[in-house]
């Protein structure tokens, strides 16, 4: 454009954009990616950071230690391949990563949802080529993959290293271990229909990060809480009904089922109820919140 | 302001030295001047310090520096000179779980007034909520908030009100009504100190105006004044004429003319004397036999000067 | 104190939506009290009941109850940005920090009770002691009194008083206080319990559990109330010293 | 085609009050002022414009289109500048309108350069990576100017731009929404200062209590008019003179407010005293004394 003896003075002042609008699907995925950068305070102070980032580099912590300990326990060269299932593996590590999700899930959700709502940016939001729905969509799909995410990555990680250091070869190990490939996604999948549901609507109502996230963690371990005192005293023929409202306990219930583990007896299955039951519950309380999130949403738009 | 005129005859505030600071920032810096009755115009853009100003003045905050008085006394040091202080404070909060009648009840209690049940009538009628006093503060407008706050401030006769930004929110006609109230306020010899940006505001309601820029006191005196002082500044001025051509040709003869852009019926010229420019304009109008159909000043008088006094042009 | 603030408040502090969150909240116990009734012995009832009292309420509920209304008897005002008129109102400034603390403590007493006479109530039909809920009652005044001394000040000095507010009751009543003897004796629900073990007759498993909580801290209504006696005076004065020499508004 | 068309409008929010009352207007392209009291029924005809609220009579067509039908696809046309807060404070300026880019169906590379461009524009190039929580009033609203029109729209509705700023930060935001006619871009935005829309406006729609007062372009100044005239001198020998001429004058302060029912124009008198008495000439125009005239007016005829 330019050669030696031209001067260009480029004043473009407001451009027009004539290029394609991706409509209501970008707009959807927009709210999705805005979603990962918030929970992970991803192009925001420091300080906003350290919270997820000390989640995840936990959650990863301990698979290391996990891996470690089968290592040390396959190269070790006494009590070789002796009592195996002393080892922590699968559904154990849920046991533990469940709990760090717990937090992240309390983080995640309010994030997602509070700041959104109390610094009136809804009013931009539907502004644009988006309504309640989509709106709603967009967050259930950052959140959902984020806490997914949460679970399985590090599993993921555990099952490669699970193999690699395995005495049968990394191959044998594999193919030897298919069902693994069904049953961890499957019990994330319950941990975060029930944590999230609860989280979400919290989320939906109240109107600082800091009590959103407070009030899930405490009303899980009330509700846990209230649930021992039930089984324990009740004698009417529906008080084992509230063994059911121990939300905490159902995926870890499903779990041990998923996993067949049966070390510790979780409140509803001291109250009597079978794992379908839990699964049930699970699922309708991810309905519920999926219903009463949607009815809050639409009352404030 | 080597001349005084930051001082007043009568005071009944008087603030020496006054300055206040935030960690580093320097929010209010060596004000020294006082008010007495009448209403006095806070003048200054947004981030001055008028609200930090206020709210020194009124015991909210402790100054950094220096020294305060109303009637004499430090609020901080003896609360009883609330009885004789009314204060608006600028942010938009009420107590919202109260209906109007009940806040300016509870002010009234506070400031024991003789017959609070008279005098929450006449402070509501003042500020013309008869017909909303029984409503929650929450469902309240921006400007019927204000004017809660107003007739919160005034319940108790005060004989020193603090307003800062008192008419921000309000519509029009409500804002017609307050200045009347403030400006009645001030000729029955109260001291008003009205904070405000609005500059046409201030002038229709104020005789003397403090102007603050930056945390410092950068001007003091009656309105008119003050302009007077200004008017050297050099600014621009819009001309819509029937023929800015002509009219431009006309005006390039003045030496105090330094510069003139058209933009269609429109001229921008920049005046190193505006004043002498302004007598200058119709003579030049008539003898180009150019009409002129619309002149305005493109930096409004104060506007100016407070832009003058941040960034010296 | 001045009873127009005082009302102010307490018509602020006891919004409905909030009043019922806390009522849910302390009234909770009551409830679960109330399914346990049903083919239990009175003694196993009595147990019951003060397990619920000593673990859900006084250790949870209870401070939450006046973590919220405390600290937002000041910290309200504050972050409304209400403060300024209050402040500038013909009030020696001790009569404010008073009023302030006399209205968290009713309102905290107020939302507990409602709780605790529910859970009473439940209890003395089943057992047919009308006597039985005394001890929280103590217990409650107790917390409602340290707490209120504690958050009041909190909520007039830090701007996110809930959330300060709530680590204080972690870590140094939850964590501290049961791993370092010397401050057990200043944790707030520790000197609540303390009381209510002192009055009226406690069931051997609440004993137990009583026990545990306290660790070293030897039961006693007068040591209890007298603690919380010098609290109290200790916050009006901090409160007033505040009310009088601090900044009362942010920048 | 018209900006927006409503016919039998109307809206209340469950109340016996109607937020607006059945409202018939015709608005061409432009620069349009929404002027009204607090409460009158601009936020609500905004929303209404944008689909966000469902009126409860009459339709709304947009830019041709019926709002009831397609309100989504309307929306990547429209840009929206709401009252109040609505930034996220925890964001950079750039990732935020980019951000609101996106939302309009913007793909992430292009909406990131257009958020760049448009915060130079609006004049934050140089902050544009600092968190909007540490931004004062001005800036923020510049940056809510900034997502409204980064999206490239043929409709924005600003909704009181200029509420809470300085003399100096108001003046830049209407100097900015003057530009956007620049730009092409239909404007269309509320305050309840006529000094804001008499600066800026083409058009100017008056509601008050939910009912049309006034539907009309602003007019350009006429004989027949009100003018008002600040001078620096003697206003009395300049109102003498014109009331020689036949004209009738109000003089307030150095303000003087000449209505003239002759055949003869009134500038050209004004200049003619003026220049006769050697009285200088700060201020003349029409238009603001007589807008607020009709709002007062209106106000006190309903009591």
């Amino acid at each position: 454009m330019v050669d030696g003896s031209d001067a260009v003075i480029v004043d473009r002042g407001y451009r027009h954009y004539e290029g394609e609008r991706t409509g209501s699907r970008g707009a959807v995925a927009a709210v999705v990616r805005e979603g990962y950068r918030r929970v992970l305070g991803l192009r925001r102070k420091a300080r906003r950071k350290v919270l997820p980032w000390f989640l995840i580099s936990l959650a990863l912590i301990t698979v290391a230690i996990f891996i470690g300990i089968h290592w040390v326990a396959s190269s070790a060269p006494i009590g070789r391949g002796e009592a195996p299932e002393l080892l922590p593996r699968y559904g154990e590590y849920f046991d533990l990563i469940s709990v760090i999700a717990l937090l992240f899930t309390a983080l995640a959700a309010a994030e997602l949802f509070v700041p959104d709502r109390v610094q009136g940016v809804l009013n931009v939001y539907f502004s644009r080529p988006l309504n309640t729905d989509r709106y709603l969509l967009g967050k259930l799909i950052a959140l959902a993959s984020l806490i997914l995410s949460f679970y399985l990555v590090p599993q993921l990680i555990f099952h490669i290293g699970l193999a690699a250091v395995d005495d049968s070869g990394f191959l044998t190990y594999m193919s030897e271990n298919l069902d693994v490939w069904w049953k961890v996604p499957a019990t994330a999948l319950v941990y975060f229909a029930v944590h999230a549901s609860v989280a979400v609507v919290i989320a939906a109502f109240l109107p600082r990060v800091g009590a959103a996230a407070g009030l899930f963690l405490g009303g899980m371990l009330i509700l846990n809480l209230l649930a021992g005192f039930f089984i324990e005293g009740t004698n009417l023929w529906f008080g084992r009904y509230f063994g059911l409202i121990a939300l905490e306990q159902h995926p870890r219930y499903v779990r041990d089922w998923i996993f067949d583990i049966d070390t510790i007896e979780h409140l509803p299955e001291r109250a009597g109820f079978d794992p379908w039951t839990s699964l049930g519950v699970s699922i309708i309380v991810f309905i519920g919140a999926v219903l009463v999130t949607r009815w809050q949403y639409r009352r404030i738009a | 302001m080597t001349t005084g005129a930051q001082h007043v005859t009568d005071p009944t505030v008087q603030l020496a030295s006054l300055s206040k600071w935030f960690g580093q920032k320097v929010a209010v810096s060596d004000i020294e001047c006082s008010f007495g009755p009448g209403v006095t115009g806070l003048l200054g853009p947004n981030g001055a310090g008028k609200t930090t100003l206020l709210r020194l003045m009124t015991g909210v905050l402790v100054p950094s520096s220096g020294s305060l008085s109303i009637h004499g006394e430090n609020p901080r040091a003896n609360p009883d000179i609330y009885c004789r202080i009314g204060l608006v404070p600028e942010d938009e909060a009420v107590y919202n779980h109260l209906t109007a009648r009940q806040f300016i009840r509870w002010s009234a209690d506070l400031t024991h007034v003789g017959d609070a049940a008279i005098a929450v009538e006449r402070a509501i009628r003042a500020v013309a909520l008869e017909n909303a006093a029984d409503r929650r503060l929450a469902t309240f407008s921006k400007g019927m908030r204000q004017r809660a706050k107003v007739a919160s401030a005034l319940v108790h006769d005060p004989d020193v009100l603090f307003l800062d930004e008192p008419l921000n929110g309000a519509d029009p006609v409500q804002r017609a009504a307050l200045i009347d109230l403030f400006v009645r306020l001030g000729a029955e010899g109260r001291t008003v100190i009205v904070s405000s940006h609005v500059l046409g505001e201030v002038e229709r309601m104020a005789g003397r105006v403090i102007a603050m820029v930056d945390g410092r006191l950068a001007a003091a005196g009656p309105v008119a004044a003050i302009r007077d002082a200004m008017s050297d500044i050099p600014r621009k001025i819009r001309i819509e004429s029937t023929d800015p051509r002509a009219l431009a040709t006309a005006l390039l003869t003045a030496p105090f003319v330094t510069g003139i852009a058209i933009e269609a019926n429109v001229l921008h010229v920049q005046s190193a004397e505006p004043v002498q420019f302004a007598y200058m304009l119709p003579e030049a109008a008539r003898a180009a036999a150019v009409r002129l159909t619309r002149v305005d000043p493109e930096d409004d008088s104060l506007e100016s000067v407070f832009r003058y006094l941040v960034d010296g042009r | 104190m001045n009873v127009a603030v005082i009302h102010n408040i307490l018509l602020r502090l006891l919004r409905l939506r909030r009043l019922i969150g806390l009522a849910l909240l302390t009234g909770m116990p009551a409830g679960v009290l109330f399914f346990l009734t049903f083919g239990n012995s009175e003694q196993d009832i009595r147990g019951f009941y003060e397990m619920l009292n000593i673990t859900v309420l006084t250790i949870i509920a209870l401070p939450v109850t006046a973590l919220v209304l405390a600290s937002a008897a000041f910290g309200e005002e504050r972050n409304d940005q209400t403060l300024t008129f209050l402040v500038t109102k013909p009030l020696p400034r001790w009569h404010i920090a008073l009023s302030m603390l006399t209205a968290a403590t009713l309102a905290t007493f107020a939302v507990g009770g409602i709780g605790i006479v529910a859970g009473w109530v439940v209890a003395a039909v089943a057992v047919g002691d009308a006597t039985i809920g005394l001890n929280t009652t103590v217990g409650l005044v107790v917390a409602s009194l340290g707490y209120s001394a504690v958050f009041v000040p909190l909520g007039l000095l830090v701007s996110r008083s809930t959330l300060t507010g709530l680590a204080f009751i972690f870590i140094w009543e939850f964590i501290i206080g049961a791993s370092v003897t010397g401050v057990s004796t200043f944790s707030v629900f520790r000197t609540a319990l303390s009381a209510y073990g002192d009055v009226g007759t406690v069931t051997i498993d609440a004993r137990e559990a009583l026990e545990g909580v306290l660790g070293n801290v030897i039961p006693g209504v007068g040591g209890a109330f007298a603690k919380v006696g010098v609290l109290l005076v200790l916050s009006l004065a901090f409160t007033t010293w505040v009310l009088r020499r601090r900044d009362l508004a942010n920048e | 085609m018209n900006l927006v068309e409503t016919t039998s409008l109307s809206h209340d929010y469950g109340g016996t009050v109607l937020a607006l009352d059945n409202l018939n207007v015709e608005i061409p392209g432009g620069v349009v002022g929404l002027v009204g009291a607090n409460g009158a029924g601009k936020t609500t005809l905004l929303r209404i414009i944008l689909g966000l609220l469902h009126p409860s009579g009459g339709a709304v067509t947009v830019l041709g289109t019926s709002v009831a039908d397609d309100a989504l696809g309307l929306r990547s046309r429209i840009g929206y500048m709401p009252e109040g807060k609505c930034l996220p404070l925890d964001q950079t300026a750039a990732d935020f309108v980019a951000f609101t880019a996106e939302l309009a169906g913007i793909p992430s590379t292009e909406a990131r350069r257009r958020a760049s461009e448009t915060l130079f524009l609006v004049g934050l190039h140089e902050e544009r990576f600092r968190y909007l929580g540490d931004f004062s009033t001005g800036m923020q609203q510049r940056v809510k100017l900034a997502q409204s029109i980064v999206g490239d729209p043929d409709l924005v509705l600003l909704d009181e731009p200029a509420a809470g700023l300085d003399p100096a930060g108001r003046e830049q935001m209407l100097d900015l929404i003057r530009r956007l006619r620049e730009f092409g871009i239909n404007v269309m935005f509320s305050s309840h200062i006529l000094e804001d829309i008499e600066q800026t406006c083409d058009w100017v729609v008056m509601l008050d209590a939910g009912r049309l007062v006034r539907n009309a372009p602003l007019e350009p100044p006429s004989d027949g008019d009100e003018v008002s005239v600040e001078v620096i001198g003697d206003p009395e020998l300049v109102a003498t003179a014109l009331i020689e001429r036949g004209a009738q004058t109000f003089v307030d302060g150095q303000v003087i407010r000449v209505v003239h029912g002759g055949v003869e124009d009134v500038f050209d008198l004004v200049i003619e005293a003026l220049a006769e008495h050697e009285i200088g000439l700060r201020r003349m125009g029409t238009s603001l004394s007589s807008l607020e005239d009709l709002f007062l007016k209106h106000e006190a005829e309903r009591g």
